[in-house]
């Protein structure tokens, strides 16, 4: 059993050993090994590759950016998903359109690591998920595992990977235990984490366990979910929920994130426009349109957590059969 | 030589480092026991900043803090009990418990925040500063923020922003010597206060465990901005005796460091002024320190009365005011 | 009839009138007018409450927010929607979150213009709509006028409420002439730009515009679509399209913006949830998933446009009634 | 008194400089006859910073432009015709008329891009410096851009991590005293030199209307940087003899001043140092002018006559890479 951030410090380390034009930086992450801990004994091992940098997260993500259309794949981190727009520029308008407009001369592989998420009592600006502002940037890829078998096989691909490349860790998951194997895993895919025939729960990071526990609820009510870990957000695995929604007929999308905006609006949008009349239902749970609050009592009713979601399958299923 | 001045206005200062101090304490105590959710970033070693500089203020002056803000919040007036039962996530903290330690804001008190986003607090206090010229009742606006800040975009930006327009604002830089874990040096080129000189906006120096030093200087550079000089700049030198945040192993430390500054606590160094130089009685400054334990142990058991927030008003709560 | 640049110039120019506390700032908008000639005079009439700032988009921003919690009622204008990343820090995290978690103290009554849009030439930096990057950010409000009227009214509309609202002018609608009315037009509120039966179609913006032209080429089909003009993409006025799709059953979603992420499968994504088997189809009809070309022969074929709608419309009216 | 040096030496940066300014001039032409869509930023008068950092420069050294790019690309060799095809939107176009004007790259001409976000090409030079540096052959890279420049985030942040990091870059300042239409002084506190100075960044002025000057100053900083000394910076003092872009009044000019520049053309400068100084035959500048002259009319008609990019490639074109 391997935690996930040990899961994450094993890719970064597997992947520095594996090609040297490998580098990684950010700040706090070199001498102190990182604020979560998930990079300790990586500059000692790979010496100048791995380094501490000013709290320049503009800086920093552009120098990324120079980098990688020069020869090197540059890792970075962005301590928290929170201070993204700092760096967004370069991502947006240097980073994310360089393979497209440069005619296809040469891509920017670079990746962004960075925790995220709520429920650790951090506040509204330490708390956020970054995906829907940068869902809606062609040339991006984002990725968010829920596992540490995932996060390793998923970062790993994300370091060979040609393109520009979010990874979100998601600060709840950091201590999360899981079996590790040595199968790759390509981004972009989804993959089914239970079967059933009755609901497709689709999801991701810490999402995806709420979903599991809500579907072993719902097991003893004789309601079987299927559980869909989307992995990745950008590229969407549309087909795997399609395929899914094929059997099951109705979806429900579970996001961390504002109603307004996210990428589970994205995934009801396109099932809706491929498949509207061959599914039964569709709908979404996420947090509300407001920022995220400090206090637990807050915070706990503002996640959408296994009962919550459990409830609201229950009654969605009963007033739409009613 | 630095004047101690009165004895009635030292020992007033003294009384309010040593609430700081023990409120410090106190947030650090009850997040050892758990009750305090999150993280805190607490400013023990640091108090003399914020008494130095809130000393130097009027009615009409603002402030603008960072997630290290408890004792600039303190020094504005800011009701400790509200304070307190921010941190715990209690309805009856000074922001209802939304906020929570890194993003106090109080504008009844003259505090416009504190901001968790290194370097936000630059760019409040900077906008402050316009409305307050407009106004014209001689407010300044002062930003609190430390060493490490200097290196991005927000101060390089708004400082010469600022110098522009001639803002009445003053940009108070604590000098702590560590940004979170890595040491000045290793992160930033040059002087910090060559940084506003090459702006023209006058810098200077101070000992900032020396809370007649600091108010004396910032009564200086907070008359100058009322006077229409435009901005000014200081610089403590101070040290944090405690971790960044909670999980702060403190290894970055150099050997001796630590102990060295602890000689000269500002509690340590106001009390020698006020026993030794202008005579006061050992017994008085005593006094004042039992009467600030027995607040303190009242409002401990005050916070951890104090009734939770409703859940509920997060249906009833709006993203927009109007 | 009155252009859209000269609607934006009068509504500044009245609300700077009405109310001394609204100040106007960016680069290049006081002395010169603005680059596109959009804010000309007004420097001369409103003095220094108008002025020209650093290209420190950063600054400006965090100095607008700042100056907005202190008394004034700041309008900026960020040139190009393109360079908002830059900005984004400020509004996601000091702006947007003020309201809810400073337990509503005080809002942050903020206007940022900014130029934005494609069909130009001016490639794949100067060309972006920003909607779907800030959709996701609770507290913002998103306002995208089609009409000369609609610009003034909303402008005024915008700088009178106490939200922070990003109000964006299309490049290609400045020199667009209108009647303009003195009626207030409320922020949040969709408006039926004309009524048919068969089918409803949502934009904003010039795509208004492609949807009216279409919907002129469909009717001489016998095809009689009804165009709402959305009008402030946040908040979205879904209760309008529900409205408008009880009578048409068939809605089609037209955004200036790519594929995955935007405001257009927010609109999908909401009208599916609530009326799945009450509507007959709904479809999209954006930008590709590309950063977008500079060369007007690809340009043109990258942008919705009236015919391309007109045909989409066709044949999948067809194709689903088949 | 700087030397003139060789006189084939000087002719050729000479013929460079003619290149420039005739191919400029054919764009402003092919510009007002609506040939080239969109805006152009061109770099009349500011010829010999391009020729003359270009001729300090070697095989491995890279270098990032701005909007205003015409003339670096040319200097780096790019292809002119090429470089004009893209102007004109053509599949011929050096990034196949993706790009356009304000965004070539040119990878093979070590040209790493232009970037139409100010800041955005000091960030690229940045990154792609860790690259040289790691590289180990000596390779420096340059950054553009100008005086208005020095008050975005990015260059602050990004001359700190050069510094810190020691990095082989190049900071190439060209200042011609206005950002778009706003004079420096009325945005900018101080002098240019200062800023980098302040960081420890060794920074010189050169007469920007001298190609001969401006090489030997950028040899010599070209030179230490890679022998291991670190970031440099050079600011050109020159002047932009023609509009910001294309719709430019240039009512920003203080009276006279155009004029008086005019009499310091870098190409009548450099045509003096030849003739007066060096006794070269007035008849073979002439007989270069001429040369010029006529590629430029041929590249004129072929440009013309180019092919359009097939729309048909967004169909299949990829956001991504493999
Ligand atoms: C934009 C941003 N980057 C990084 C962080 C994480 N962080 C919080 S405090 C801190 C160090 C700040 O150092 P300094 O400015 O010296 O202030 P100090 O904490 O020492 O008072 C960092 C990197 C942050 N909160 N915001
Ligand atoms: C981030 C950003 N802000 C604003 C602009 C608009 N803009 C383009 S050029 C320019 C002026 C730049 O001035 P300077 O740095 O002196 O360069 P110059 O054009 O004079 O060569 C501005 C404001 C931009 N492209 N990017
Ligand atoms: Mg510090
Ligand atoms: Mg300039």
């Amino acid at each position: 059993m391997v935690e996930f951030r040990e899961a994450i410090v094993t890719a970064l380390d597997e992947e520095l050993a594996a090609n040297e034009n490998v580098v990684f930086f950010g700040e706090d992450v070199a001498e102190p090994g990182g604020v979560f801990k998930a990079t300790p004994g990586l500059r000692k091992k790979h010496g100048d590759r791995v380094f501490d940098t000013p709290i320049s997260e503009l800086a920093l993500t552009g120098a990324a950016f120079g980098s990688a259309v020069t020869g090197l794949r540059p890792v970075i981190e962005i301590m928290f998903g929170d201070f993204m727009p700092l760096a967004m520029d370069s991502l947006v308008n240097q980073s994310a359109k360089y393979w497209f407009i440069s005619n296809e001369q040469q891509s920017v592989p670079l990746v962004v690591r960075s925790a995220i998420g709520a429920g650790s009592r951090l506040g509204a600006v330490h708390s956020q998920t970054p995906v829907p502002w940068f869902l809606g940037v062609p040339g991006l890829k984002i990725v968010c595992p829920s596992t540490p078998n995932d996060a390793r096989a998923l970062l790993k691909a994300a370091i060979r990977d040609d393109n520009p490349v979010l990874f979100f860790e998601h600060k709840r998951l950091y201590s999360l235990k899981g079996e590790v194997d040595d199968d790759p895993v390509e981004l972009g895919t989804a993959r089914v984490m239970r079967e059933g025939a009755d609901l497709t729960i689709v999801s991701a990071m810490v999402g995806v366990h709420v979903a599991l526990e809500a579907a072993e609820a719902l097991a003893r009510d004789g309601i079987e979910a299927e559980v869909i870990d989307l992995r990745t957000l950008r590229p969407l695995d549309h087909a795997a929920v399609a395929a899914s929604l094929a059997r099951t007929g109705h979806l429900l999308v579970v996001e961390e994130g504002p109603r307004t905006g996210g990428w589970s609006a994205t995934v009801a949008a396109e099932i809706a426009e491929g498949s509207l009349h061959d599914i039964d239902d569709l709908w979404r749970l996420t947090t509300p349109d407001l920022p995220i609050p400090f206090s637990p009592a807050l915070e706990d009713a503002f996640l959408p957590g296994a009962e919550r979601l459990a409830a609201a399958v229950r009654s969605r299923l009963v007033s739409r059969s009613g | 030589m630095v004047d101690s001045g009165p004895a009635d206005a030292l020992l007033d200062m003294y009384r309010r480092m040593r609430l700081i101090r023990d409120f410090e304490e106190l947030v650090q105590a009850l997040f050892l026991k758990g009750e305090v959710p999150g993280t805190t970033h607490l400013c023990i070693g640091q108090e003399a900043d914020a008494i130095g500089v809130a000393s130097a203020l009027g009615d009409e002056d603002r402030l603008a803090g960072t997630y290290r803000g408890h004792g600039v919040a303190l020094a504005l007036g800011v009701d400790p009990q509200a304070l307190l039962d921010e941190m715990l996530g209690r309805a009856t903290g000074v922001c209802g418990g939304r906020a929570g330690s890194m993003n106090v804001i109080d504008l009844s008190n003259r505090l416009i925040g504190c901001f968790g986003i290194v370097g936000g607090s630059i760019a409040a206090a900077t906008g402050a500063a316009l409305s307050l010229k407009r106004q014209g009742r001689g407010g300044v606006a002062v930003a609190f923020f430390g060493e490490g800040t200097i290196n991005q975009g927000y101060f390089a930006e708004c400082l010469n922003f600022a110098q522009v327009l001639s803002l009445p604002v003053l940009y108070l830089c604590e000098n702590n010597r560590y940004g979170e874990f890595t040491p000045y040096e290793d992160v930033t080129a040059g002087e910090v206060l060559d940084r506003p000189r090459t702006l023209g906006i006058p810098a200077e120096q101070v000992d900032g465990m020396d809370v007649v030093a600091v108010r004396d200087v910032a009564e200086g550079a907070v008359g100058r901005a009322r006077d229409g000089e435009g901005p000014q700049f200081v610089e403590t030198l101070t040290y944090r005796f405690v971790g960044h945040s909670r999980a702060d192993p403190g290894a970055y430390r150099k050997q001796g460091e630590l102990e060295e500054w602890k000689l000269r606590d500002p509690l340590t160094v106001a009390r020698a002024r006020l026993v030794d130089e202008l005579g006061v009685d050992a017994g008085e400054v005593d006094a004042v320190d039992r009467e600030i334990g027995a607040q303190i142990d009242e409002m401990r058991s005050a916070g951890l009365e104090a009734p939770l927030p409703d859940p509920a008003l997060l249906a009833e709560a709006s993203e927009f005011k109007g």
